[in-house]
């Protein structure tokens, strides 16, 4: 069992043109930043990314969107990438916009083998529109279908060479369960340590739904928001 | 008339101690500086954080502690990370005391749109229609007109709604009001905001029951 | 905010005959032994337990089943316990079974606000008797809904006075879920520590999900199959 | 004819490199000591483990370390601890290569029964359903008739089932069989057994296609 690749550019071998990819991350916290820079020299295109945001006009996701490597997004909040608004309102881009709790449990329903499941967010908004409603307790839920993907790509603080990941602070977001959701699921990690390194009671992704992994470098980490208390 | 941090400062009275609470961006996010002295109050936000604590000092940055507007934060002692997945497990599940969350309109039934204006703005709805679907306690922070100076208080949304009959209480720079069987009741006036101000800045109908007290802020 | 109560009989105020129960633990590992102790003083009667056990004769549930304590019992596997099985046999005891996954998800559910949900476990067995049916991919599944509780009774290992939870090994089990999906959750813990003493970025059950908390004592962690390498 | 520990090491002959592998009590347990050499297949246990290892010693035991059969385990280099609906999200999710399980009774359309008789036992089917319904692989390792001599491998089930036309093979004391289009495909024979003496033991309908080898264990 080896799990180890060593490169970006190994990682992201057999991304084919028209594919589905879950990229984790929050803004451009927790996001594979190697792995885009791979994808974006790779000129994979015809993308669909399924992402929380789409990074902003020179950084994240947005340095796919401006090479046009993508078709669609599917995300939930998209509000600071000027390139993404001027491409999705000029018909260029496909958007699927989704209630970001949705997102999150469709990504990890995929990955768990639930193929469907219902919840109250979105009922009565566009969002709801041509899906099935059913009541409980009264109240109107909607269904909800599993996403998956044909790869995954998480960014974790450490992982060993099992794919055992732990992530640091608020770069966990979405990528739990984009780990779990990938068909071949991508880790880049900052540090690679041997197994037997990571504390079993402690480990936020089990190696078995990681099939790929590989220390990153030059991470940038890039800040959106810098706010500071004085 | 109140501003921003006003409209933070009467919302900061709401609270419990004990409750946790999800505070949006823009004005709710100032409400964190007006705690009242003894409570503990634990903010979540959306991306996978409990115990929310304030802005970091230059030293204490860390690109991996964000928000849900993607401002570095810091953690306070307690504090608890998560995925997203568990966030709105927390959220949906019923376990957030309060929401408060901008708006662009508001009606009187309890509706509430505040994530896109078709043809112009796509910005994406991110938690709020979560949040807004499931929360029990649902406070408005948004001033009471528009920049035009249009009522953001509706009878009927005019744009795509976020989630339909929700909204619990409104507090603008002008008011608090609470959606009550279907009409705005108002509850409390603004410093130096006469009734017939507000009236003139609400579009959709009012409850005016009784003498209107004055905020106390 | 205080969440601490100093013993198990305090902690499981509230609880009255007729109410629904869920009880953490796989066998008697991670169950809420001095919780279960408090309940058998209480003499309280009547309830329905939501378990994946029923514990052994003399340990766990099997002394609130002694006590014939229990009205209902939804749980995966009862194997342990002859005591259930005389009761059950003799229609002294109803008996929910359930197939171990979707008993897990069947609380996470209820604690995360899905009402239900799709499974393929139980098709075309006993399990699907009565429930709906709905093709994904060709394949069928069964709508299974969501589990909640009056109250939850978990086991942790070590947490802190705002409800924060870490669980040591297989003795998290059914714990965290059970920890959702209770209107009011108890947690019984091996040590119970000042906030900040628990690492935020590994905490199993964040404090939100928890009301009560208290440390219990003379931990017996009885071992059902104690099996040694020679 | 094989033993307990034959069927397990038959059925260790199945594994591959990198496989991860729930085992079920009973036979499927012992197929851990019979990982061939230089495979590294990592065992999960629903409970909330994966990279169980051996037994412990007498200073390793640790109540709060078990396995499903609720036997007290190690935890190997690299193991990860989870809950009971991760656990399950990796069964149902399709991230197990293999499932191995004990069975009362095996039909030929693949339909398996191990977890109840109406009357009389009354234990539950604990993760069973969960694994059957979801994994793309299952062997079940059992014995081929029960005690009284009666055949396990059935035109139909007479139990309850646990699942429908889920196995994919059958490792026994005297054959490896495939359910294959509605019947069992002998593929091989135990050790001086005979295809008439599996004939035999077997009420379920056989393909029996050309030679059938003998197992080389």
């Amino acid at each position: 069992m080896n799990k180890v690749v060593q490169s970006a550019s190994e990682a992201i071998k057999g991304i084919k043109n028209g594919m589905t990819l879950m990229l984790g991350g929050f803004g451009l916290c927790g996001i594979p930043e190697n792995s885009i820079a791979a994808l974006v020299s790779a000129g994979v295109s015809g993308l669909t990314c399924i992402s929380n945001n789409a990074g902003v006009d020179d950084f994240g996701l947005g340095l796919l969107l401006q090479k046009k490597q993508i078709k669609k997004m599917i995300s939930s909040y998209v509000g600071e990438n000027a390139e993404f608004e001027r491409q999705m309102l000029n018909g260029e881009l496909e958007v699927d916009l989704i209630p970001q709790g949705s997102l999150a449990e469709r990504c990890r329903a995929g990955g768990a083998g639930i193929p469907a499941f219902y919840t109250p967010a979105g009922y009565g908004t566009e969002v709801a529109e041509g899906k099935e409603v059913k009541l409980f307790n009264g109240k109107p839920h909607i269904l909800e279908y599993a996403l998956s993907a044909d790869f995954a790509i998480v960014k974790a603080w450490k992982g060993d060479r099992l794919g055992n990941l732990i992530y640091k602070g608020t770069a966990r977001n979405f990528n739990p369960m984009m780990a779990m959701a990938g068909k071949i699921t991508i880790a880049e990690v900052e540090e690679l340590v041997e197994p037997g390194e990571l504390d079993p009671n402690f480990i936020h992704t089990p190696g078995v739904f990681v099939q790929r992994i590989f220390q990153g470098n030059n991470f940038e980490k890039r800040i959106e928001q810098r706010t500071i208390r004085t | 008339m109140l501003d921003k941090h006003g409209i933070a400062k009467r919302i900061a009275q709401e609270l419990r101690d004990g409750w946790y609470v999800n505070l949006g961006i823009g004005i709710p996010t100032l409400i964190a500086n007006y705690v009242p002295e003894g409570l503990q109050v634990e903010f979540q936000s959306e991306n996978g954080i409990l115990g929310m604590g304030p802005f970091p000092t230059e030293e204490e940055v860390d690109a991996d502690l964000i928000n849900a507007g993607k401002q570095t934060i810091t953690a306070m002692p307690g504090a608890a990370i998560f995925d997203s997945a568990t966030s709105f497990a927390m959220i949906r599940g019923k376990h957030i005391h309060l929401t408060v969350l901008g708006a662009m309109e508001v009606a009187q039934n309890g509706d509430i749109a505040n994530w896109k204006i078709p043809g112009r703005m796509v910005k994406g709805m991110g938690g709020a229609m979560d949040l807004v679907a499931s929360a029990d306690n649902i406070i408005v922070a948004m001033m009471h007109t528009n920049k035009k100076g249009y009522s953001k208080l509706l009878k009927k949304c005019t744009l795509p709604l976020t989630g339909v009959g929700c909204v619990t209480k409104i507090v603008t720079n002008l008011a608090v009001l609470e959606v009550d069987s279907g009409r705005f009741k108002l509850i409390e006036r603004a410093p130096g905001v006469t009734v017939y101000d507000i009236e003139k800045a609400t579009e959709g109908e009012l409850i005016i029951d009784g003498d209107i007290p004055e905020m106390n802020i």
